[in-house]
């Protein structure tokens, strides 16, 4: 028996540990139900979802890179009406917290997204800033310090759950972003979303990707994510969720020292199904190792 | 057409065999689960070892034995190449068994298959117990080498297109169905190769009135239906390759 | 006997090929006799210079990230002075044209680097206003246009030979960047410089690198630079050097196909000394299976 | 010491075994290239196979012979960890000879080594055909494991020191030291190890008026002299491990 608790709390959510999935990874939970181990993850982050159902981009959507991975889904979603009536009544049976990643094309949607799911069932919302594959909305809100405030304001007005930001890392300075998520009232940050990148198919001439650019996502970009949530770490107060090519317990907990409260697993999904309950092993074993009994204890504790 | 819950397994590689003389290869893992439920079209995502590939690869479920799976590849890039690399012995990591697989409920039962899309055709050729024909297209007679001696016993007529006429009639399948379809009275045609070859294909048995089902590639992340890699649109709304499919009636994808 | 042409122009240089080698990664091409042939080469771009000798960065300078490395060198160099002196006379005996990339610590630096190195020997100077290593300089002069700006034309004004500024990739547009860069005058951008990344040891809880962050390079930022590479040569038409994690011809190629008019090999010589003379030799082989005969025929050919 | 010019070459493993009980690996590759000149002290850059490790790593040359290279690593993190996998007949990147090696110039030899600095020892005590002297560190008895067979007919005494007493003296090569160097009459001694154990061991070289060369390690990309990741601080100013080194005089790097 270990003694080792992962317990934790962010931003007022009771959490079982704080390995949390990321959204646009991890569908809406049921698809890894033969893998994942709901009782050991924190929440599940649910994809991205938008006002009308959306049917994503065209082409080829995802692309391998060295070390990574780009995606262009492109936030095909069923829509929050859909979500509302027919998943979450369906996932609630997980008894996990479920976060909603949420996406707008204008300021006053992601007031009325907010709105629609301040309801049972859902924990707290995460604002999609930053995806890159969208034309309209998104990006605009996460490279600007200004509209990502008005989003974050929106958001808090017509919410009581808590809101989280989700900051993209496509920007000069992530710390100047973080504090202005700060001061706008944002309840916590998850980052980082991915990097826009591209591929090339050089027989053909053209884009891999059917929507041209797309983001970048896993190990490859580890080493970024991780500056930037120290960055973070040092400019604010608020939670972190931290992600960014996290594939297994050492990875988490470099995130952790770092200074994330929680951390987002996404790619490594992909590539192993059951990584949470992996990183839920693992980070245990490694609590023990150091003879600590609280994963908050290992939080932001980086000698510099 | 049944549905297994998926297992994610370390299997042991027992053979693997170049069995093409254009870069096919044939892999026996044991994956000491029992796989004779596998549904034939079913696939698995398969890690390709040694670290250096990040995602898995979406490969069909040619046979299943015991607890053996058989997989038929070609290598085509970065990670069907490494995979060629692998020795008897190794490790590598499998999931699935993934997707719907064929829908066996017919009287007469032909399979058509071009290129690598033969493949999965072996396992539904099993579960049809000898009772199915299949029609084969590739370029040449030199691509059928590996094909020809795996259905020998387990079809019923064996029917053969090459694109330059060395082996069988000249041709694609597509020209070579109607009088095939003609000549003996299929109930329902399972169709897996390059998409061009499934569409025309579908198209001569949507002539025939004879149901069609074909199977799809698509990229793949996840192959669980999380990720949104491997949306298709089909007639009846957006569908995922990877869960709703890869075998799907052909009038539900192509129109 | 091939016919494939890889000669080009750069700048107005003549160039015997669009590879060049990638600041910083190269030495003075002395370090690589060896194992390169300078025939082969565009240029050589040696290791970034300052004004005075500098000692670089304390403790481990590099770490080992997925498909990539983090790197804190810290701008070590001999300074100026010993290049004309001692390094340049050196290295002329290569017949390959030499460009030096420096570093200042404020604009007026650029401009007397940049006249000190008005001299023979010298085929073109690229300015480093990005490397994140260095605390005084450097860093800031790469992320805000104005800056920036100021260094091309203190750099311009003592200089007659071309000057190319290298873009850092860590700002939120870069199309903005190689815009404000061709207003100023600059002759050429290269693009891009290392993305600011971290690692930690979760063994000592302590930063894996000296200087904490550092330069993450090599194949995993690959996407990253490419899409930069393409984002630009649409914002600008100032021929440009591409670079981030080319490590064979196909990797090259994509570049040309996204618009570069050269590219720089950086990590990849660390990993394959002959890095240039293979991309060489598979870059003609790929002009002749698509039957081109003239490199040029390549760039920005991505058919979108 | 002689410098060569570098080659750079896929060697084909020809032996590879655990020698140690902790983790060590002894590994032979054939470089169809001429060994014999290779300097005890220098070191290789050795690519790990299969695509995942992006940098060389850097591993002295234990044994040189004919064509053939002995590399003797311990396993400590992803690098030797993959190493550690690879196969008899697998092919292998290897380039070198890199660094300067020992100055071989004395007449009575005493060599130091710690840990897994016994390695390039080997080479040294053999190219001082019989006539050094060795003193070997280790943690416990355990750890000679390896060394002790390999030294057995190539110098001349041995001295064994652990830092838990259950083999030859108990301590740390340093606290042994001075006895030795007192009881004959060394004129040089080379040492090779952790850098605690080298900078203790110089010291006490030093207070003995005897030259002490020290072999460092730091960690390294291009081990050309290129990229400055292994410079240090030394008494002639700053220099690179990898080509001004990575043997020292220890005045020079110790002071
Ligand atoms: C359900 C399904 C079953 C398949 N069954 C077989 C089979 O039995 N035998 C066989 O040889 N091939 C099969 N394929 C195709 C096989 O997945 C690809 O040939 C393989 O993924 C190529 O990988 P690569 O790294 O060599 O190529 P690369 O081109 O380097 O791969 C780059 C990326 O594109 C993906 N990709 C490339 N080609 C395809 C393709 N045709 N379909 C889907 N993704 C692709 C890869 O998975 C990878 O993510 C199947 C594909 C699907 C979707
Ligand atoms: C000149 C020289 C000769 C060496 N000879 C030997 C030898 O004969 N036998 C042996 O077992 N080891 C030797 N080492 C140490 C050996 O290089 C490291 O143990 C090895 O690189 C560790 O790699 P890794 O991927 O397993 O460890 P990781 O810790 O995962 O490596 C991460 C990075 O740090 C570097 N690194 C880690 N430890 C060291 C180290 N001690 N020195 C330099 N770089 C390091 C790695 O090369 C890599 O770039 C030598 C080092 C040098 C510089
Ligand atoms: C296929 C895919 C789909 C994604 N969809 C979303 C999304 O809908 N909303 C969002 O905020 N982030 C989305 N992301 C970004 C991830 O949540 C995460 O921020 C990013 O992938 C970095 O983490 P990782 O490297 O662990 O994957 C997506 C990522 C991937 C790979
Ligand atoms: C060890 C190292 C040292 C570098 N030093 C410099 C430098 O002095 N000046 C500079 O402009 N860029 C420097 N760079 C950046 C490279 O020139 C190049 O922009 C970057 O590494 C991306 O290319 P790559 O992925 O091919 O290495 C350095 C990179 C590395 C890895
Ligand atoms: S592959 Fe992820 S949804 Fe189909
Ligand atoms: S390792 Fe590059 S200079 Fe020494």
């Amino acid at each position: 028996m270990s003694s080792v608790s992962l317990k934790t709390e962010f931003a007022g959510i009771k959490l079982n540990s704080p390995i949390m999935t990321a959204s646009g990874t991890f569908g809406f939970g049921e698809e890894f139900e033969d893998f994942a181990d709901f009782s050991t993850l924190g929440a599940i982050v649910v994809k991205g979802t938008t006002l009308e159902p959306r049917n994503g981009n065209r082409g080829i959507r995802i692309a391998e890179t060295p070390a990574g991975m780009l995606n262009c889904i492109g936030l095909e979603n069923p829509g929050v009406q859909f979500l509302v009536n027919e998943i979450l009544p369906r996932i609630g049976k997980y008894n996990c917290p479920i976060i909603v990643n949420i996406s707008g094309n204008t300021v006053e949607e992601y007031g009325e997204l907010a709105k629609i799911l301040d309801i049972d069932g859902v924990k707290a919302i995460e604002l999609n800033v930053s995806c890159p594959n969208v034309k309209e909305g998104g990006i605009a809100f996460g490279v600007e310090p200004k509209s990502m405030v008005a989003v974050i304001k929106a958001a808090k007005k017509n919410t009581g759950k808590p809101v989280i930001i989700k900051l993209s890392p496509n920007v000069t300075d992530i710390a100047v972003m973080a504090k202005a998520a700060e001061n706008a009232g944002a309840d916590a940050v998850s980052l980082i979303n991915t990097l826009i990148g591209m591929a090339i198919d050089i027989n053909t001439c053209k884009p891999v990707l059917g929507n041209i650019t797309g983001g970048l996502s896993g190990p490859a970009v580890k080493p970024v994510a991780l500056r930037m949530v120290w960055q973070v770490r040092k400019a604010i107060s608020l939670p972190i969720i931290g992600m960014g090519g996290i594939m297994n317990a050492q990875d988490a907990i470099e995130f952790f020292l770092a200074g994330a409260d929680a951390v987002a697993i996404g790619t490594a999904n992909f590539v192993e199904p059951d990584s949470t309950v992996k990183i839920y092993r693992d980070l245990k074993k490694y609590l023990e190792q150091k003879n600590l009994t609280d994963i908050r204890d290992l939080i932001g504790k980086l000698r510099t | 057409m049944t549905l297994h819950k998926h297992f994610l397994a370390d299997g042991v590689i027992k053979r693997h065999e170049k069995i093409g003389t254009n870069d096919v290869y044939l892999l026996d893992i044991n994956i000491s689960a029992n796989t004779e439920k596998f549904a034939a079209g079913q696939f698995v995502q398969l890690q390709v070892p040694d670290g250096e590939i990040l995602l898995r690869r979406p490969l069909s479920i040619a046979d299943a034995a015991g607890s053996n799976l058989i997989l038929i590849y070609r290598v085509i890039g970065k990670g069907t190449k490494r995979l060629a690399k692998t020795s008897v012995g190794q490790k590598v990591s499998i999931m699935g068994p993934l997707g719907n697989g064929f829908d066996l409920a017919c009287k007469k039962p032909l399979l058509v298959g071009g290129g690598l899309g033969i493949a999965p055709l072996l396992l539904l050729a099993k579960r049809f117990a000898g009772k199915a024909d299949i029609l084969m297209g590739c370029k040449n007679a030199e691509e059928m080498d590996w094909p020809l001696p795996l259905f020998k016993n387990i079809v019923k007529n064996t029917f053969i297109t090459t694109d330059d006429g060395s082996m069988g009639m000249r041709g694609f399948v597509s020209e070579y169905l109607p009088e095939i379809l003609t000549a003996e009275s299929y109930d329902k045609i399972f169709v897996c190769g390059p998409e061009i070859m499934m569409r025309s294909s579908a198209e001569v048995a949507v002539r025939h009135g004879i149901i069609c089902e074909v199977s799809l590639e698509k990229r793949m992340a996840c192959g669980l239906g999380a990720c949104l890699s491997c949306t298709i649109e089909t007639k009846c709304g957006r569908k995922k390759v990877c869960k709703d499919g890869p075998v799907f009636e052909s009038r539900e994808v192509f129109f």
